[in-house]
């Protein structure tokens, strides 16, 4: 098969503006391949690059003593004492839930068991913060119906209790809404596994699920507004496998207890592209990839599809070399793909070939590092309007009025598609504020929040991101947890509007200063932006995963009221 | 009268259950099954007078998601 | 009391199914479903739940056909006890050791909550802690628990007293409201409900754990 | 050469999913649907020479439980 010509169009249809195809031909003197060209849009899209967050990311607090990783790994990682560690973040799936809500909610759900995983954590603890449009909306129904079986049809049977989260309806959300999954594990403090490659001539392996053309361009509309052209990108939802993810979970950490692994990374948006490039970038070596090597379940792939391919359970690792029979013999247990694909390499080069041909050669440092950075302009959104006078309605008639509203309900229809008890170390399932597990075989137990209050954030940022950290910090506290740490998912309309952006910097920078006053600094995140359909943006909906530590289980504050209890109210 | 509906994941979407039942017919000593794919089948029992048109909107409607799946309509 | 508890790709219950069975005294071995033969001298086979084979197809009926499903028809065959809890119930009745089959419940729903569920005889190994009509609360979560039967296998499991639990409130559309039976030998049970996880003071409800208690008992005795 | 199998709810066995599926089309306001079952329909790719018999026993020991599914063999 001919690759295209690099046109205009063919750029523009990559979402690589004119500005940033010139930044590609000068970092490599020459016009890209069309393998190349896929390479870049990968590594420079929103979804990948931060392009237009990183600037304000960078000012979150994410350090502290009980701190062992903050972000840029998979996964944050935290001390809980006695050698172990809570590893957690949070990730969003919004788009691809919105075209097909069973397996959009359900890959999510599987990318973010899999960035907790890949760190050497067991994953014991999953929470989702789903917004939807207006009940009313005529496709909020379905999306509701879909999202939360596909959340349920893959954390179920991989097997991780869902244990808090939230649900939300708002008509801002009704041609966009949020699937955001948030995933904690339990791992050893001393066996963290990273994603840095280390020592040249070392075998690159691919293991798990094999490739198809799933979503070759995906990462590219994860980053696009909505218009109707949505159509045309549908084949771009990929079904998830969670049977197969619940093998390459097992068949990883047994893998990593042989010693055999020097450095793991998930495959998730562009798999084979984002992930060796990073295993590379943060080794300062080189990598070459042999593809005709890739597991692939379709016939005559092409290069490009090949390292722009989202197809899902899969994961590259750099193996101790005398350790391979080990290796394969644990993935042959459990009927796994295991292949060596490449190897890392002294020069400083991304090297892509099939059958002996070169399909890309480009400068693998500078492809990790020269991803545009934007500072993109910003405004102090406008000071809501004063809300005039409050109609006195009788107390009896407004609680029945806020029990009755969807957004203050129950939610048992919710949560009880999700099996909220599975490990049997589940101390506090859904109903009422954090959820609560204990750690396998001790005393100690974590406890789990999802809170954010979107119309907050949009009359204030800086008070509404402040109140979301707040909010977690008090649901942590009231069931006996000592707050540890958090996890953000940053989910905005179009940064390239300035009064949006004047929200995201305003919630960031109350995000900021509430995590420092509080100690429960950021370890891990992640920002979905151009939440928009045809121009209109959603809320503004930084939700705040958080973990607390409760040193003895017995001593959980219960929420059991019984006749002759004393009522108090504590706070302002 | 009747009509029958199939749908099937379209080529080129992973089919977990059809890999999944591959494998276990190999294991239980079929030789020879070299793919597997597995579908719905919807048996609609139609008021007389229902047309082939109309079956394919309950398709795009409700019955496929065209997103992932293709289907097919047989009137008998 | 030696325990087996089977190990199937996609178990996610064999944990806490051993969990129990050492909380209750058992001697447990987790056995791989490459397997085709059990330990020796076990009493007791454990099939847990999960989704032993990612669920495709039907529930159970890939993990029915695996080598280690001969040996426990074998165990079984032999006399030998069996417990299959949620998809452990739904890979006996696929491999035929316990009759009837679990359809996709009513409501179409996954659902897990902690049900009541009444004790319907104390004769077996696994119910004798109990009294009849006792109602215990003990998690379920499922998506395929609603029992069917025929006409005639309902007639006898009643008629031989051969129900073990059925729902207070039936959450899944199941006939009588059966969540567990027995085979005719009464050495083999399989329920939807999970009693392991209602078996320490963690859990939030101790209700299960007399079933352990009750077969690490009868089979040390025996 | 390609087998096509389909696997039924025996009738007299309820068949809550096709309900379900009624009920939404006559949502959708679709009229005249008078019953929906819905089954599998699985397609297996064999290796030339495989008979409707061989089919049959796949059937029989793995693709349909007899307990409460019939299933037919179609060879395309
Ligand atoms: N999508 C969901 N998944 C799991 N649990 C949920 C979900 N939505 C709400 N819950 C649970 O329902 C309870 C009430 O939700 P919410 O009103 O948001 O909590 P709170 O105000 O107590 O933090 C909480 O325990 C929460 O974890």
């Amino acid at each position: 098969m001919q690759d295209p010509a690099i046109t205009p169009d063919l750029i523009a249809a990559h979402g690589l503006k004119p500005d940033e195809y010139e930044r590609i031909l000068e970092i490599i003197g020459r016009a890209p391949t069309f393998t190349e060209l896929g390479i870049f849009s990968a590594m420079w899209n929103e979804h990948c690059s931060y392009k237009s967050s990183k600037k304000w990311l960078r000012t979150l607090p994410t350090d502290g003593p009980q701190v062992i990783c903050g972000p840029g790994e998979n996964a944050g990682v935290v001390d809980i004492g006695d050698g172990q560690a809570v590893v957690f973040k949070m990730e969003s799936h919004n788009h691809p839930s919105y075209i097909e809500p069973y397996q959009g909610a359900a890959t999510g759900v599987g990318g973010i068991l899999r960035d907790v995983f890949t760190m050497g954590a067991r994953p014991i603890a999953a929470m989702n913060s789903l917004s939807f449009g207006a009940t009313t909306h005529r496709k909020t129904r379905q999306l509701v119906n879909g999202v939360v079986e596909g959340i349920g049809g893959y954390g179920n049977c991989f097997g991780v209790p869902t244990v808090g989260g939230e649900v939300r309806f708002h008509a801002a959300y009704n041609g966009n809404c949020l699937v955001n999954a948030f995933a904690a594990g339990l791992a050893d403090a001393d066996a963290i596994f990273y994603s840095a490659a280390s020592g040249v001539g070392m075998p690159v392996v691919y293991l798990g699920a094999k490739t198809g053309r799933d979503g070759v361009g995906g990462a590219t509309m994860a980053s696009a507004e909505f218009d109707d052209t949505i159509e045309e990108k549908r084949p771009t939802v990929q079904v998830g496998d969670p049977f197969t993810e619940k093998r390459l979970m097992e068949a990883t950490l047994e893998l990593m207890k042989t010693g055999a692994v020097i450095s793991i990374q998930d495959m998730g948006a562009a798999g084979l592209t984002c992930s060796a490039v990073e295993m590379g970038d943060k080794g300062g070596l080189g990598i070459r990839l042999d593809l005709e090597r890739v597991p692939v379940r379709e016939q005559n792939m092409t290069a490009y599809e090949m390292m722009l391919s989202e197809s899902q359970e899969r994961m590259l690792m750099v193996l101790r070399p005398e350790k391979e029979a080990e290796a394969k013999a644990v993935f042959d247990k459990w009927d796994l793909d295991f292949a060596i694909v490449g190897e890392t390499i002294a020069e400083d080069r991304f090297l892509i070939q099939l059958n002996g041909e070169t399909k890309a050669d480009l400068p693998l440092s500078k492809l990790a590092s020269s991803a545009p950075e934007y500072d993109r302009p910003w405004v102090e959104p406008a000071a809501p309007a004063p809300l005039g006078d409050v109609t006195a309605i009788d107390p009896i008639a407004g609680l029945t009025a806020l029990i009755a509203s969807v957004n203050y309900a129950g939610k048992q229809w919710v949560y009880e598609q999700y099996d909220t008890m599975v490990m049997a170390d589940s101390a506090r399932v859904p109903g009422l504020g954090a959820g609560i597990v204990r750690v396998h075989g001790t005393d100690k137990a974590l406890a789990f929040t999802s809170d954010v209050t979107p119309r907050y954030v949009r009359a204030n940022p800086v008070e509404g991101g402040k109140q979301a950290v707040a909010e977690a910090y008090r649901n942590l506290t009231a069931v006996g947890a000592r707050p540890l740490a958090s996890t953000d998912n940053l989910n905005f309309g179009n940064p390239e509007k300035p009064e949006i952006m004047g929200q995201f910097v305003g919630a960031i920078k109350g995000i900021g200063a509430a995590v420092a006053a509080l100690d429960m600094p950021i370890v891990s995140g992640n920002v979905s932006l151009y939440n928009e359909t045809d121009g209109a943006a959603i809320l503004p909906t930084p939700t705040i995963g958080a973990v607390g530590l409760i040193e003895n289980v017995a001593d959980i504050i219960g929420c059991d009221v019984r006749d002759g209890h004393v009522l108090l109210v504590v706070g302002d | 009268m009747k009509a029958r509906v199939h749908v099937m994941l379209k080529t080129g979407v992973l089919d977990p259950q059809g890999e999944a039942v591959r494998h276990a017919l190999g294991a239980l000593g079929f030789e020879g099954v070299n793919g597997v794919r597995q579908g719905k089948v919807i048996e609609l029992d139609l008021a007389e007078g229902a047309t082939e048109d109309q079956v394919k909107d309950m398709c795009e409607k409700l019955l496929a998601n065209t997103v992932i799946e293709s289907y097919s309509v047989e009137l008998v | 009391m030696k325990a087996a508890v089977i190990v199937f790709p996609g178990s996610n219950c064999d944990r806490d199914l051993a969990v129990a069975f050492e909380a209750a005294g058992a001697d447990v071995t987790m056995v791989w479903h490459k397997d085709s033969d059990l330990p020796r001298d076990v009493d007791i086979v454990g099939v847990p739940g999960g989704f032993s084979y990612g669920d495709y197809l039907r529930c159970g009926a890939i993990a029915a056909k695996s080598p280690v499903c001969t040996a426990l028809r074998g165990h079984v065959e032999r006399g030998g006890y069996a417990i299959g809890i949620c998809n452990g119930f739904q890979v006996l009745t696929e491999t035929g050791l316990l009759p009837g089959v679990l359809l996709r419940n009513a409501g179409l729903k996954y659902i897990c909550r902690t049900v009541g569920l009444r004790v319907e005889t104390s004769d077996s190994a696994f119910t004798q802690g109990y009294n009849a009509g006792d109602v215990l609360n003990i998690p379920i979560a499922h998506h395929d628990g609603n029992y069917y039967a025929d006409e005639a296998t309902l007639a006898a499991l009643k008629g031989e007293g051969r129900i073990a639990f059925t729902y207070t409130d039936n959450p899944n559309g199941s006939q009588y409201d059966i969540a567990g039976i027995l085979s005719d030998n009464r050495r083999v049970l399989g329920m939807m409900p999970h009693p392991e996880r209602a078996a320490d003071a963690g859990h939030g409800g101790t209700d299960g754990t007399a079933l352990f208690r009750a077969l690490t008992g009868a089979l040390t005795a025996a």
